[in-house]
């Protein structure tokens, strides 16, 4: 099994998530971050002084998936995500052990 | 214009004069001794509820809005706290040393515990316990004006004693001076409703106390973020209603004088909110909320003095003033000078303050269509001025000086600041044990 | 202190006997009927609208900001409603039982549907139309101030029936007992502003309807802190401001004793405030906001029985025992007896109205500088004391008796409780389909 | 029913009727001139503090809460900065245009800067500075209003231009032409406080302003949830609070009618409330906060024009429909139809503010306990209701009219909407630098 | 060392913490987070308008716990967080190859 | 690759930032979490009732970068965001096996 993780543009979570329903993702974890990278922040005024707000808001999906789906999961996100403006976000991919479901204590691929 | 004794003309109701002709013609006898108006009173009553308003919720959640959300329910307690504080004070001595008595500096111990205020006792044509009540809302503002510039650094202790001792010592001599029948007020002084003894006080004590506490930790170099500008906007919103009680309930009266101050009030604070919005507009490249709010109550600061003295056109030229002149203060000066005034009482209250008590000694000449200057001026326009100036001089020195000592003296004893980690922490949870 | 066909002394403003002079003069007929007054009437009018905002949005921000996140919107939700509801039903023939007919419990039906209220009809000097809607305002906040104890568990639908039939069964019968003409009044019960009719009515009510639900899933084990104490604060401000209008306003005129009845009312909430956050200060450690907030509105609560009656010394010994007795009751009281009074409505107005309706038989006295017991008391303290704790006794036991009833009559049909899991949910989602 | 020039009889407090008297019987002479009236001054400067409180914080909050967070601020800085611009604009020249001259369809510029308005200038038995001012607060909010047609899209300079120009060549025109003296006030067209002045025209001028300006992006696919319900619950709370003073207010003085003004704002408010909440109820599942709020907003305007001209049972009758047809106006109508009235300004303002004005000629008769009709129906109710017709088609036609030419103007200028971009990042960071 | 992750029903964090504890868990990372899954989402009504939130408020829970402990650990929190309704969330396990303590600069599993 | 997790105390979020700047992190995901561990909760007041908060609030730094650079930023963050004091925070590495860049559809070290 793997995490899929995706951090977008929060306009973009709707399209995301629909389009992961149609390649088969039944889960999906959703945390609002903040994201600093190459994308320019914008300024903020407080009485006339300005200050640059580095951190942008950003929504992070994560998502436990088997091996085989990895590869269909991160071209729905890129199509979905993308709109070829800096700041899009980014799609890790890491290992994971085990899974279980704690309503039924399955465990495994079937948890997921 | 608001005294225990005295009750300008122009604030006599229709009904008085009624009431004066009526008596004279039955009783054929003496001068009758005033009577209650109820009308007047039912402005009064209202007027006290609105500038109590002002306060709570008003200034706490304008203030509260600004800080940084750690830091938040301490300004609200700060300034819920002293409303109740400055209650017990001034029923118990500040009402007395600010209203009773003839000396040139101070009033007298006469009314301590409001001795002699009866269901019966008068003020002119409203009851004395509505006049006290009025005042009190008065020497309530003020300290709590003061809270934004010592805000997230400042001990709960430390801000309760400070500002206590300021009511005593500052705000309730300068309140004798200017209304209670004191030298300034005998000097000719202009101030409707508090320009010097409530703003210029306010502003230039919390400068002296941003002075004296010294920086936030990470002033300058981190970005302080309003919480939620929602609150601000809520809070300049109910102080721009309720000083609709502060100015036109300052003419003690249901009447012309009150209908003008009112129309001013609110000519002025328009004005001056698009004239800061405009300016930070263009040299800042956005209209801002907080702008805009700031630019009203800089609008509402300036017209106080003024209001009930001049007619439409100074409110104008006033409004503009209040919009620029403060804007410049809080954005540039401030950061020339360094200081870490943090929500700008200085900047707004006392610069807004200034601009108005020297623009009243202008404006209030019936030329520019104003009720006309005080007898000492003599019917010049200039020498009006320098009456204004030595009013905001004196104000300026003598609550520098006084707010410089109470403070120093607490700084010694019990401390002002909490510790850095406190600092770091919140002052909601550290203080309050409380969080949002 | 306020009735449909009475209007005492005091409360005649200086017009009004003008108008009597005048026309006799003019006339040399019989006793004229009584007049409207313009500053009177301007002055109920005003207070009308300060006393609907202390329930909305005053309790609504009170309690809300106390509960948790999950449940926020469904204490604003019950407030709003409560306050619509009560309305109509006050109109129907809430008014009518309360202030129409002799009846020692209870007044009649003969103003169904506010028939006979013209534009032309005058209670004392206001017209009618004033009194029925102010009047109003008092039978909408006390049913809405039960709401605090029982959110977080109740079913909108039962919180709705339950308050309604409340103010039928309970608040109309109270009110004419004691101030629509009943025995009570007949009695010399002296309850200005709603001491006993409102806050212990409400507090009492609120106790029972606690019992009878139970306890919130998880009370005193998990932590439920407060969603967002500003709403709280801003809630105690506006129930502050908007009790000018309340106590004040009783007085139906702009006199000297709505003038004292506001001058009191400052200082015994400043007073309570600073007891509660001082007792919490030593035995909790840390000065709260809520706790100065929770002592605001127990000083309110205290002083509205006693406004009108009492002079400043009443004033402040009130607002030291509103500080300190409903702490207590809230926090150990309230521990001890393991009831879930989830925002102490008991705690804070039942407790701190029978602190002020006892206090009040004491400090009317002259001789404390108050307006004078009761001709009942036959000038005796102690008589006075003893017909106070008859109202109190009398209403705590009615109340709750016809309480009891109504909740097990619904617990029986409808149901009182959420389900568990509609609890664990939060009753913004399942009650309401909304969320913050 | 306002007007510089006349104050009907009911509009008369007893006292002036005695200065009357007086001065007839001490002078033998001419009749008198109006003289000041302190108890309608009082209440008149209190009702101005009320509407302005309505629009700041009242609308500002009401539909801040309901946008999304990122436009949040947006929304509360263009009601705060109309606020500021029409105060401006009315003393300039929109009172003028307004108030003064005798044009059937709009005044003149006799009254530019406020001219020949001094501290004993009176309208009535009030001074002009509190008429002035009092018009002012409704000239505020109407254009504040329109703005929840336009929310989440439009830029702040074009919605400044947009409500300037619209005050100037509708608002005051309309104003006149129902309440300064113009064809409509001759022709008999019954609206005390606006229905027709105010909330038709703001809600017409919202509906053509949603259908150039387009749909939000994503609207009708996405969800839109409302920010903060609890800022919606307090907005609404303050306009109902605060339209007592719109209301009552309009009256011109505290009496008679002014006190049957509230009343029946009070009764078809709640009546209101609780209809759309039971038919939401019934059709959708659950009761809203949300859908008792908007139910008490459309209850308020929708009795707008009736109050001072009914009795309780218009008020019922009009509650009702007040509650079910906006609420099926802005559930049913404009998913049909498909336009983005963001929040409701056309189906709670315009189609409560036509429900209403045509009830009022049917309730204001005598024979529904009303105040009586126009003198222009001869007794009869139809005739009454086709002047009611005539009032609200022309001000649909005339307001639908104008409105399009200046946003056609402007769209072809500077231009309406933000770029789509900064829609998806939200107003309050692009058009003014800030956030929440 | 295994990264542990659950997520669970906000409600039942009181319970799972205490759980954890008595299986000799020392720190836990805590992130409010919205969950998509098999459980429906509540419906939210604006002004007549409905529309259902598919996303529902979650709790997860991070931590970082020596291999030894994971089958304890997985135990512990499938029975606290168990409601035996849908939506009681998931464990994943995840590997992790370094640890640190910022305060000491301990590594390994002395940093937990 | 490797992710990098910091979990530090929310008033070095600046510094920490910085610092990883100069050791040449490009991008970072931010999220605000609650953590429980040694460190000892605050106290809270609710009507005279105390209750002791457990979880403190941190913020949580998430980055992916190069095997090369891990040791670097490891380093960077001990340094920023060290007090000394107890709840200091904890940084964490765990292996990434794969990153895409949505904008580009980039890959690998690439993508980061
Ligand atoms: N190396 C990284 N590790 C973790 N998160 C990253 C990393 N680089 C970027 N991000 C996240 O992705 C978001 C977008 O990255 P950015 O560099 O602005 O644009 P782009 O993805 O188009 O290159 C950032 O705001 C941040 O949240
Ligand atoms: N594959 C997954 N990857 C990540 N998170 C998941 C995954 N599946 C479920 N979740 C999370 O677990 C929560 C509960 O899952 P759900 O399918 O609703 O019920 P259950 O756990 O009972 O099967 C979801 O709300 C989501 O936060
Ligand atoms: N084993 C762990 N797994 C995940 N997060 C942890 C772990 N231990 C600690 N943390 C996080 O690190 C923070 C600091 O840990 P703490 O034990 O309080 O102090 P210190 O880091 O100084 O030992 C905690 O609040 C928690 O967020």
């Amino acid at each position: 099994m793997k995490l899929v993780t995706a951090i977008i543009k929060p306009f973009k979570l709707d399209d995301v998530r629909e389009a992961l329903s149609t390649v088969g993702v039944k889960g999906i974890t959703m945390t609002e971050v903040k994201g600093f990278g190459r994308q320019k922040g914008h300024t903020e005024l407080y009485r006339g002084a300005e200050y640059v707000v580095d951190f942008l808001p950003k929504v992070k999906l994560e998502m436990v998936v088997d091996d085989a789906t990895v590869e269909s999961v991160i071209d729905a996100i890129t199509k979905a995500a993308s709109t070829g403006k800096i700041g899009d976000g980014k799609i890790f991919v890491a290992p994971i052990e085990e899974a279980v479901r704690i309503r039924t204590g399955e465990t495994g691929p079937e948890a997921l | 214009m608001r005294s225990l004794k005295t009750n300008p003309g122009i604030g006599l109701g229709i009904m008085a004069v009624l009431g004066l002709l009526f008596s004279t013609a039955a009783f054929a006898a003496d001068a009758p001794p005033p009577t209650i108006n109820s009308g007047d009173t039912a402005w009064m009553l209202t007027s006290t509820a609105l500038v109590l308003m002002m306060t709570i919720p008003g200034v706490a959640l304008f203030y509260g809005g600004m800080v940084r959300r750690k830091n938040l329910l301490s300004v609200a307690a700060a300034t819920f706290a002293t409303t109740a504080l400055i209650s017990v004070i001034w029923a118990i001595v500040g009402y007395s040393l600010a209203f009773k008595g003839n000396g040139a500096y101070v009033g007298d111990l006469s009314g301590l515990f409001l001795k002699g205020m009866g269901y019966n006792s008068l003020s002119g044509t409203i009851p004395e316990s509505v006049f006290m009540t009025f005042q009190m809302t008065f020497a309530i503002i003020t300290p709590a004006l003061i809270i934004g510039s010592i805000v997230e650094r400042m001990k709960f202790s430390a801000i309760l004693l400070f500002l206590g001792a300021w009511s005593i010592l500052v705000y309730s001599p300068i309140a004798h001076m200017v209304w209670g029948g004191g030298w300034l007020m005998g000097n000719g002084v202009q101030d409707f409703a508090g320009g010097t003894v409530v703003h210029i006080n306010a502003g230039v004590a919390g400068l002296v106390a941003a002075l004296v506490l010294g920086k936030r930790k990470g002033y300058g170099t981190e970005a302080m973020p309003p919480v939620n500008l929602v609150y601000t906007m809520s809070g300049a919103a109910l102080l721009w209603v309720g000083w609709f009680g502060f100015n036109a309930g300052s003419a003690a009266a249901a009447n012309g004088t009150a209908g003008m101050a009112m129309a001013v009030t609110q000519i002025a604070t328009a004005v001056a909110a698009l004239s800061w919005m405009g300016i930070e507009w263009i040299m800042r490249g956005k209209p801002t909320l907080l702008g805009m709010a700031s630019g009203a109550v800089a609008g509402l600061v300036a017209i106080t003095p003024a209001s009930g003295f001049v007619g439409p056109e100074g409110a104008f030229v006033i409004g503009i003033a209040a919009g620029i002149v403060p804007f410049l203060a809080s954005v540039y000066l401030k950061r020339m000078m360094g200081y870490d005034d943090s929500l700008d009482a200085f900047g707004v209250h006392a610069v807004g303050g200034i601009v108005g008590a020297l623009l009243t000694g202008i404006f209030s000449a019936a030329a520019f269509g104003g009720a006309g200057l005080s007898t000492n001026a003599g019917g010049s326009i200039l020498t009006q001025f320098l009456i204004q100036v030595k009013g905001v001089g004196f104000t300026i020195i003598y609550d520098a000086v006084v707010t410089f000592i109470i403070l120093m003296v607490l700084k010694m004893t019990i401390g002002l600041r909490v510790t850095e980690e406190q600092e770091s922490e919140g002052l909601d949870i550290n203080q309050h044990g409380e969080r949002v």
